[in-house]
C-alpha cells in the first residue's frame, strides 16, 4: 500500500470509502454529507424566508411550514452543525496531537454511518407522509398530539444518529488522552483539540439525556405508554427537562470547537501565541461545566416557580464571564501582532463583534422576567442565529478554507472566498438583526404567517433580502470548491507559511500513517518552537519503524444499514404487516455485524520500513 | 508506562504479584461481605414498622451510596492507580446525573 | 507496550494485563467514558420514575406491588455475580485461564438466574395487577427503568457468554485480556445500577 | 479591509434607519410600547440590559477596530515576527472582575422582579374580594382561547375583557396542547401547560390602553400546530365601573332572535350540531371537557372572527363555509353537514345578533 493514490475505478474508491477506518477519509465523508445536509437546511430556511417575505403569503401551506421549520433546525443542528465539526476534528485533531490514528478507528467509522443512516432516514420523511412538524424542541404534547409519522421519523432518525454522535464523542476523548505524541502535555495541547475534548465529554454526558427522551417520547407514540399523557399520570414537563438538559449542552458542543477554530486561525495570521492560553484552556472547560447548570433557561415561562426562575438566570449569567475571557484573549492575541487578512482570518476577525452581539443577547435572555416578554419570539431566534451563524457558521467557513489543504491538498480560492465572505456577512446583518425588533414588537417564532396592519411586514421583508444574500454566497463558496478541485495548484507542508501546529508539520495531505516518525512536542505550538529554532521539521521521537495500521471494514456500514432496517420496522409496525419482520431482521443484521466483528480477529497490518522510505523518495513529503 | 510495574526478575515478580492478588482478593470478599451485610440492614430497615419513614428512606439511600463506593472502589479497581481519567468521568456523570434527579423531584411537582 | 498476538506465560504476563497494550489501553479508558455516559442515560431513567413514582392513574401502587422477598432474592444473585467475576479477574490477572472461564461462568448462571427472575417477577404484576407498562405512568416509567437495566443484563451475558465461547481454545493473551477486563467493569456496572434500584424503586417503593 | 469596515458600519446605520422608521412597534402589540405594571417592569430591565450590553459592544469594539487597524501586516512586515506574549495577570483579572460587576448590577432588579412577578398569593386567599382582585381562568385550546370568571359564573370566549388600573389574575390551563399566552403590550408570556394550572398577574394602564386603541393584541406564543400562527385573541381593558356593567349584562343575559331569518337561524343552529359543541349563553355550567367550541354569546360584537378574520357579513359566512381554509387543522372543519347559501345566510344573521347590548 502505498500512499500515494493510484487511479482506481469508482467502484474501488467507493468500497475504499465505505469500508474506511482512516480518520482522514472519515473526515472527508463527514464533510461531504454536512455539507449535502447544510445545503438542503439552507433551502429550507430559503423557504422559510420567503414564506415570510410578506404577510398573508402562502407560499406554503401552515402544516407544511411546520414542517420546513422543524426539518431546518433538526437539519442545521444534528445533521449539518455537528457533522461539519466532526469532519475538522477528524481531519485535525490525530494530527495536531502527533498520533497516527484515532484510538478507535473501527468505532470512528461506525459512528459516521450511524449518523449518516440516521440523517437519511430522517430527512426520507419528506418522502413518506410528511416530515416532523413540531419544532426542533419537539414538545411532547404537540408530539404526541401530531398526526401521521413525521416525530416517529425524527425520533428513530435522531435516536440512531445520536447513537453515532455519542460514539464518535467517545472516540475523541479517548484519542486525546491517550494518544499524544511524547511530550505533548494536557498544557501544550492547541485549543482546537482542547476544545474537542471538552465538546466531546459534553457530548459524553448531554447525549444520554437526549437518548432517553427520544426513547420515552417513542414509547409514548408507538407502544402506548404514558409518559407524558397527564390523563394517565404522564408529565410533559420531564420532556422539556430531559430535551434542554441535552439542549442546552448541545449548544456549547456547537460552539466550543467553534471557538476552537478561531484559537487556531487568529495566531496563526497574527504571527503571535495565543494570548493567555492556560486563561483559555480555563474558560472553555469553565464554560463545559457552566453548560449543565442552565438548561431551565429554556424553561422560564414553564412556570417552574421564581426560584427555580432566579438560580437558572444568575447561573446562566455567569456563563458570560468565561466567554467575555475568550473574546478579550483574542482581541489581545491580535494586539501587537502582524495580521494577514486571508480569508480564514476575515471569517475569524468578522466572528468576533458578530458573536458578541449573540451573546449579549443570550445575557438579556438570561434575565428570567424579561425573558417572559422574548421568549418563543424572533428575538430568541435572532439571538441563536447570531450565536450559531456568526460563531459556528463562521467557524467553519473559516475552518474548512483553514484547513482545506490539510484534507485535499490544494487552497482554496482566496478571491472567491473573500467574496462568499462579503456576501454572507453582509445577508447575515441584513437577516438577523432586523430580528431583535421583530421580536420586541411582537412577533412569536414559529409563525407560518402574520397579518398585516401589525408593523410587522418592514422587517420581515428585510430579513428576506437577507436571506437571499446568504445564499448566493454559500453558492459562491460551492463553486470555489469545485473550481479548486478541478484547476487547483497542489500545496505542500504549511502552505499558508506561518503554522504552528503539528499539522503543519507534515506534508498537505498527509500520508495514510500520518507522521511517519512520531514527533517530539518540546512546547506549545510545537511546530512554531522548531521553527524558530531555526529548522523546518520536528524532531522525531523514534527511529523509523514498521507502522501498524488498521484494517478497513464494512462491518460499521452494515450495523448501522441494519438499525435504519429496524427504524422502519418499528414506524411501520403497525401499518404494514412486514413491520414487525423488518425489525427482526434488523436487529439480525446489527447484532450479527456485531458479533462478527467480535469473533473475527482484527489485529491489524503493518507498514514496513522500506516503504516508508520509498514513500519518501517518491515525494510523500515536501 | 505506570502501568508496567514488572521488576525484570520474572520469578521475583511473579511470587511478589501473585501475593499482591491475593491480598486483592481477600479485601474484595471482605467488602462483599460488607455489602451483603449493608443489604441486610436496608431491607430490614424498610421492613421494620418501629423506624419512622424520615429516616428510612435516607438512611437506605445513604447504605446504597456505600455500597456503591464499595462496588466502584474495590470491585471496579478505581482505588488502584490509572483510575484518575475514568474517575473524573464516571464523578462527572454522577454529577450530571444528581442535578438531573434534583429538578426532578423538585420542580416537577404537579 | 506489548504486542498483543504474543503467546505469553505466567512470567511475562503483565500485571495489568488490561492496558499492556495501546488497544488495551483505549478500551480501558473507553470503556470507563461509556460508564460516565451510562451513569446520566440511567439518572434520567431513575428521575424520570422519581418523578412519577405516584402517578398510579387508578392502577396498582409500588406498595401494593413490591414484594420483598424476590427482591431481595435477586439482589443477592446479582451481588454474588458481582463477586464471583472479581474472582475471575483475580484469576486472569494470575494467567489462569481455565479458573477464569469457570468463574465466569458461574458469573453468567447467576446473572440468567437474575433474569430469569425479574421475568418471572414481571410476568406476575401484569397477571396478578394488570400492571402493564401501559396501564399508568407509573407502569411506563417502572417497566422502562427496571426493562432497561433488564436489557443491560441480557447483554452483557450474551457480551461474557460469547467472549468465552470464543477464547476457549485460545486461551489468554493481551488481545483478549482486555475484553475481558471491561466485559467484567460492564457486569460491575449493572450491578452499581441495580443497588439503586433496590433501594430507591423497590424499597423506597415499599415505604411509600 | 478597510472596505468592509466602513460596510459593517453601515449596517447598523441602516439598520438603525430602519428602525427609527418602524418606530417601536405598534401600540397594541409591542413590548416596546408597555401599557401596564408587568411590562413596565419588564421594559425597564430590557432597558437596562440594552444599555448594559450596548456599552459592552461598544467597548469590545473600539479595541477591535483598533487592534484590525494598528496591526495589519503592512508593506515591509512580510518578516516581522512580533513578540510572543504569553498572558497578561493585571488584564486577564480586570476583563475577569469587570463582567462579574456588570452582571452582578443586572441580577438584582432581575431576580427581585422576577419575584415580584410570581407573587399570586391571593389568588387562594380565602378572603379574596372580587371587586379587588379580579381571577380569570385562562384555557386554551387548539386554535381558540376561552375566559371563564369564576367568581361571576361567566364564561366568554376569545376576547378577553378586563379592568383597568388593577391587578388581574390569571389561572392558566391548555386543554389539548401546550400553548403560551401573551399579550406583548401589557406583560411578559405564561405557558399553559396540560398538567398544571400556572398562575400570573397583569394590570392594564387605563391612558395607555386609551392610546392603543380599542384592543390589546393577544398571541399564543407556543407552537401548537398549523394554526398557531392564527391562536390570536383581543383584549378589550374597561374602567371598573364599565367592567362591572359588562359582568353585570353578561350574568343576566338574554338573547331573543329577532326576525325570521335570525329565528331560521336559530333553529339551524340547533339541527346542524352547533349547539353541540357552540355554547350561546355566557352562563355556561357545562364542564370544562364539554365546552369544546368557543362560546358564542358575544360573537356579534367580536372584532374578530376566529381571532383573525375581519368581523363582517361576508367573512362570517366563509368561515362556516369553509373553516379549514381560513384556519387550517382547527377543530370545527368537518363536524358538522353541508351548508347551503339559504342556511348560511340565516345562521349569518342569527350569529350576527349575538350580543350582550342591542
Ligand atoms: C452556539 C449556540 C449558542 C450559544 C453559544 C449560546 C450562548 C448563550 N445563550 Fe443561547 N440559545 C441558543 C444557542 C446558543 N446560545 C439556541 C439555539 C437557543 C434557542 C433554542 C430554541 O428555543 O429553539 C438559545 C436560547 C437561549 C435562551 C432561551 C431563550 C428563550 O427561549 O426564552 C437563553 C436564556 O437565557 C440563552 C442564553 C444564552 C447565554 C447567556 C449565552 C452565553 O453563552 C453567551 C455568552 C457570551 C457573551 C456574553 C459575549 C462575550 C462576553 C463578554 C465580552 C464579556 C462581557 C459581557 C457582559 C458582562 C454581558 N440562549
Ligand atoms: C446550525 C444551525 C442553524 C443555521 C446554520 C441556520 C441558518 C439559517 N436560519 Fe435557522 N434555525 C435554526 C438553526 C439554524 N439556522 C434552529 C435550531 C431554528 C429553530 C427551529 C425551531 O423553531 O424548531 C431555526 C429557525 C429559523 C427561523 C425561524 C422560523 C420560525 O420560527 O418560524 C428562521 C427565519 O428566518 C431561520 C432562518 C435561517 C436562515 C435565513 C439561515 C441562513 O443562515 C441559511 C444560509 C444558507 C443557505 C441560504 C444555503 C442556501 C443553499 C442553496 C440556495 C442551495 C440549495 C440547493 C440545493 C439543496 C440543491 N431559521
Ligand atoms: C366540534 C365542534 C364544533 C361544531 C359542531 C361547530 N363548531 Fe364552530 N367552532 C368550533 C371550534 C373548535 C371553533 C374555534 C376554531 C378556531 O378558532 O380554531 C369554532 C369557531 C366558530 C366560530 C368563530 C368563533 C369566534 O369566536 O370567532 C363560529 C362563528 C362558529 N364556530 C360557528 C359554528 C356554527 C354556525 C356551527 C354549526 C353549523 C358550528 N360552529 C359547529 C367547533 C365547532
Ligand atoms: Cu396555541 Cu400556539
Ligand atoms: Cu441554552
Amino acid at each position: 500500500m502505498s500512499t500515494l493514490t493510484q487511479k482506481k475505478g469508482v467502484g474501488a474508491v467507493i468500497w475504499d470509502y465505505l469500508t474506511t477506518v482512516d480518520h482522514k477519509k472519515i473526515a472527508i465523508l463527514y464533510l461531504i454529507s454536512g455539507g449535502f445536509f447544510f445545503l438542503v437546511g439552507g433551502l429550507e430556511a430559503m423557504l422559510i424566508r420567503i414564506q415570510l417575505a410578506i404577510p398573508n403569503n402562502d407560499f406554503v401551506s401552515a402544516g407544511l411550514y411546520n414542517g420546513i421549520l422543524t426539518m431546518h433546525g433538526t437539519t442545521m443542528i444534528f445533521l449539518a452543525a455537528m457533522p461539519l465539526i466532526f469532519a475538522l476534528m477528524n481531519a485535525v485533531v490525530p494530527l495536531q496531537i502527533g498520533a497516527r490514528d484515532v484510538a478507535f478507528p473501527f468505532l470512528n467509522s461506525l459512528g459516521f454511518w450511524l449518523f449518516f443512516f440516521g440523517g437519511i432516514f430522517l430527512n426520507l420523511s419528506w418522502f413518506l407522509g410528511g416530515a416532523p412538524d413540531a419544532g426542533w424542541t419537539s414538545y411532547a404534547s404537540l408530539a404526541l398530539e401530531s398526526p401521521g409519522h413525521g416525530i416517529d421519523f425524527y425520533l428513530l432518525g435522531l435516536q440512531v444518529s445520536g447513537l453515532g454522535t455519542l460514539i464518535a464523542g467517545i472516540n475523541f476523548l479517548v484519542t486525546i488522552i491517550n494518544m499524544r505524541a511524547p511530550g505533548m502535555t494536557y498544557m501544550r495541547m492547541p485549543l482546537f483539540t482542547w476544545t474537542t475534548f471538552v465538546a466531546s465529554a459534553l457530548i459524553l454526558f448531554a447525549f444520554p439525556a437526549l437518548t432517553v427522551g427520544l426513547a420515552l417520547l417513542m414509547f409514548d407514540r408507538l407502544f402506548g405508554t404514558s409518559f407524558f399523557d397527564p390523563a394517565m399520570g404522564g408529565n410533559t414537563v420531564i420532556w422539556e427537562h430531559l430535551f434542554w438538559i441535552f439542549g442546552h449542552p448541545e449548544v456549547y458542543i456547537l460552539i466550543l470547537p467553534a471557538f476552537g477554530v478561531f484559537s487556531e486561525i487568529i495566531p496563526v495570521f497574527s504571527r503571535k501565541r495565543l494570548f493567555g492560553y492556560s486563561s483559555m484552556v480555563f474558560a472553555t472547560v469553565l464554560i463545559g461545566f457552566l453548560g449543565f447548570m442552565v438548561w431551565a433557561h429554556h424553561m422560564f415561562t414553564t412556570g417552574l416557580g421564581p426560584i427555580a426562575n432566579a438560580i437558572f438566570a444568575v447561573a446562566t449569567m455567569a456563563i458570560a464571564v468565561p466567554t467575555g475571557i475568550k473574546i478579550f484573549n483574542w482581541l489581545f492575541t491580535m494586539w501587537g501582532g502582524t495580521i494577514r487578512f486571508t480569508t480564514p482570518m476575515i471569517w475569524s476577525v468578522a466572528f468576533i463583534p458578530t458573536f458578541l452581539m449573540g451573546g449579549v443577547t443570550g445575557v438579556m435572555l438570561a434575565a428570567a422576567s424579561a425573558d417572559y416578554q422574548y421568549h418563543d419570539t424572533y428575538f430568541v431566534v435572532a439571538h441563536f442565529h447570531y450565536v450559531i451563524v456568526g460563531g459556528l457558521i463562521f467557524a467553519l467557513f473559516a475552518g474548512v478554507t483553514f484547513w482545506w489543504p490539510t484534507m485535499f491538498g490544494k487552497m482554496l480560492n482566496e478571491m472567491l472566498g473573500k467574496i462568499t465572505f462579503v456576501l454572507f456577512f453582509t445577508g447575515f446583518h441584513l437577516t438577523f438583526f432586523i430580528q431583535h425588533f421583530l421580536g420586541l414588537m411582537g412577533m412569536p417564532r414559529r409563525v407560518f404567517t402574520f397579518l398585516p396592519g401589525q408593523g410587522l411586514e418592514l422587517g420581515n421583508v428585510i430579513s428576506t433580502i437577507g436571506a437571499f444574500f446568504m445564499a448566493v454566497a454559500t453558492i459562491v463558496f460551492f463553486y470555489n470548491i469545485v473550481v479548486t478541485s478541478v484547476k487547483g495548484k497542489k500545496v505542500g507542508m504549511d502552505p499558508w507559511g506561518d503554522g504552528r501546529t503539528l499539522e503543519w508539520a507534515i506534508s498537505s495531505p498527509p500520508p495514510e500513517y500520518n507522521f511517519k516518525q512520531t514527533p517530539l512536542v518540546r512546547g506549545l505550538d510545537a511546530l512554531w518552537v522548531e521553527k524558530m529554532e531555526g529548522k523546518k521539521e520536528m524532531t522525531p521521537a523514534e527511529p523509523i519503524g514498521d507502522i501498524h495500521m488498521p484494517n478497513g471494514s464494512i462491518l460499521p456500514f452494515i450495523i448501522s444499514l441494519g438499525l435504519f432496517v429496524v427504524s422502519f420496522g418499528l414506524l411501520y409496525r403497525e401499518d404494514y404487516g412486514w413491520g414487525l419482520p423488518a425489525i427482526v431482521v434488523g436487529f439480525i443484521i446489527t447484532l450479527g455485524a456485531m458479533f462478527l466483528r467480535s469473533v473475527i480477529d482484527d489485529h491489524g497490518y503493518h507498514i514496513h520500513k522500506e516503504d516508508l522510505i520509498d514513500d519518501n523518495q517518491k515525494g510523500g513529503k515536501v | 508506562m505506570a502501568t508496567n510495574q514488572n521488576s525484570g526478575n520474572p520469578n521475583v515478580d511473579i511470587a511478589y504479584r501473585r501475593k499482591k492478588n491475593a491480598e486483592d482478593m481477600k479485601h474484595q470478599v471482605v467488602t462483599f461481605a460488607l455489602m451483603i451485610f449493608l443489604t441486610l440492614i436496608a431491607f430490614v430497615t424498610v421492613g421494620y414498622d418501629g423506624i419512622e419513614l424520615w429516616f428510612k428512606v435516607p438512611f437506605i439511600i445513604l447504605l446504597a451510596v456505600i455500597q456503591v463506593i464499595f462496588q466502584l472502589y474495590y470491585f471496579m479497581h478505581m482505588s488502584h492507580k490509572g483510575h484518575e481519567t475514568p474517575a473524573l468521568f464516571l464523578y462527572s456523570g454522577l454529577a450530571v446525573g444528581l442535578i438531573t434527579v434534583l429538578t426532578f423531584v423538585t420542580i416537577i411537582w404537579w | 507496550m506489548q504486542h498483543a498476538e504474543e503467546k505469553l506465560t505466567a512470567e511475562k504476563f503483565p500485571a495489568a494485563p488490561e492496558k499492556a497494550t495501546l488497544e488495551g489501553k483505549n478500551k480501558f479508558t473507553g470503556f470507563w467514558l461509556f460508564l460516565g455516559g451510562e451513569t446520566v442515560l440511567f439518572a434520567c431513567l431513575f428521575a424520570t420514575f422519581l418523578a412519577l413514582r405516584e402517578s398510579t392513574a387508578g392502577g396498582a401502587s409500588t406498595q401494593e406491588l413490591f414484594e420483598p422477598l424476590i427482591v431481595f432474592v435477586a439482589t443477592m444473585l446479582l451481588l454474588t455475580s458481582s463477586l464471583t467475576s472479581v474472582y475471575a479477574m483475580y484469576h486472569m490477572k494470575n494467567f489462569n485461564f481455565a479458573k477464569m472461564q469457570l468463574w465466569l461462568g458461574i458469573t453468567v448462571l447467576l446473572g440468567a438466574a437474575f433474569l430469569a427472575l425479574e421475568i418471572y417477577e414481571f410476568t406476575h404484576y401484569i397477571h396478578e395487577y394488570e400492571f402493564t407498562i401501559t396501564s399508568s405512568a407509573l407502569g411506563s416509567a417502572f417497566y422502562t427503568l427496571v426493562g432497561t437495566h433488564g436489557l443491560h443484563v441480557a447483554f452483557g451475558l450474551l457480551w461474557i457468554i460469547t467472549l468465552m465461547v470464543r477464547n476457549a481454545k485460545r486461551g489468554l493473551d493481551l488481545y483478549n485480556a482486555p475484553k475481558f477486563y471491561v466485559a467484567s467493569l460492564y457486569w460491575h456496572f449493572i450491578d452499581v445500577v441495580w443497588v439503586f434500584i433496590f433501594t430507591v424503586v423497590y424499597l423506597m417503593g415499599m415505604v411509600g | 479591509m478597510k472596505k468592509w469596515l466602513t460596510k459593517w458600519r453601515l449596517f447598523y446605520l441602516f439598520a438603525l434607519m430602519t428602525l427609527v422608521l418602524a418606530g417601536c412597534g405598534e401600540p397594541f402589540l409591542s413590548t416596546l410600547r408597555p401599557a401596564g405594571e408587568v411590562a413596565d417592569m419588564q421594559y425597564d430591565i430590557i432597558m437596562l440590559s440594552t444599555i448594559m450590553m450596548v456599552v459592552v459592544i461598544a467597548v469590545v469594539t473600539v479595541i477591535f477596530i483598533y487592534v484590525v487597524v494598528r496591526f495589519r501586516r503592512r508593506k515591509n512586515e512580510e518578516n516581522k515576527i512580533p513578540e510572543q506574549v504569553e498572558g497578561n495577570h493585571k488584564l486577564e483579572i480586570i476583563w475577569t472582575v469587570i463582567p462579574i460587576l456588570l452582571l452582578l448590577v443586572l441580577a438584582v432588579p432581575v431576580v427581585s422582579s422576577t419575584f415580584q412577578l410570581a407573587d399570586v398569593d391571593i389568588m387562594d386567599d380565602e378572603n379574596r374580594k372580587p371587586e379587588e382582585a379580579l381571577v380569570v381562568n385562562v384555557r386554551a385550546n387548539l386554535y381558540w382561547w376561552e375566559f371563564e370568571y369564576p367568581d361571576h359564573k361567566i364564561v366568554t370566549s376569545q376576547d378577553l375583557v378586563v379592568p383597568t388600573d388593577e391587578k388581574v389574575y390569571f389561572n392558566l390551563i391548555s386543554s389539548d396542547v401546550k400553548h403560551s399566552f401573551w399579550i406583548p403590550a401589557i406583560g411578559g408570556k405564561m405557558d399553559t401547560n396540560t398538567d398544571n394550572v400556572n398562575k400570573l398577574w397583569l394590570e392594564f394602564d387605563s391612558e395607555r390602553a386609551d392610546d392603543a386603541g380599542e384592543y390589546f393584541y393577544g398571541k399564543c406564543a407556543d407552537l401548537c400546530g398549523p394554526s398557531h400562527a392564527l391562536m390570536d385573541f383581543k383584549v378589550k381593558a374597561l374602567p371598573r365601573e364599565e367592567f362591572d356593567q359588562w359582568v353585570g349584562e353578561m350574568t343576566s343575559y338574554e338573547q331573543i332572535a329577532e326576525g325570521d331569518l335570525a329565528k331560521q337561524g336559530e333553529q339551524l343552529f340547533e339541527e346542524k350540531g352547533c349547539i353541540g359543541c357552540h355554547a350561546v349563553s355566557p352562563l355556561d355550567e357545562r364542564p370544562e371537557q364539554a365546552r369544546t367550541a368557543p362560546n358564542l354569546a358575544t360573537f356579534g360584537e367580536r372584532s374578530r372572527i376566529a381571532g383573525i378574520m375581519p368581523h363582517n357579513e361576508e367573512n362570517i359566512r366563509a368561515w362556516l363555509e369553509d373553516p379549514e381554509s381560513y384556519k387550517p387543522g382547527n377543530k370545527m372543519t368537518n363536524t358538522y353537514p353541508e351548508l347551503n347559501d339559504q342556511e348560511l345566510d340565516a345562521l349569518t344573521e342569527y350569529l350576527k345578533g349575538l350580543k350582550i347590548e342591542d
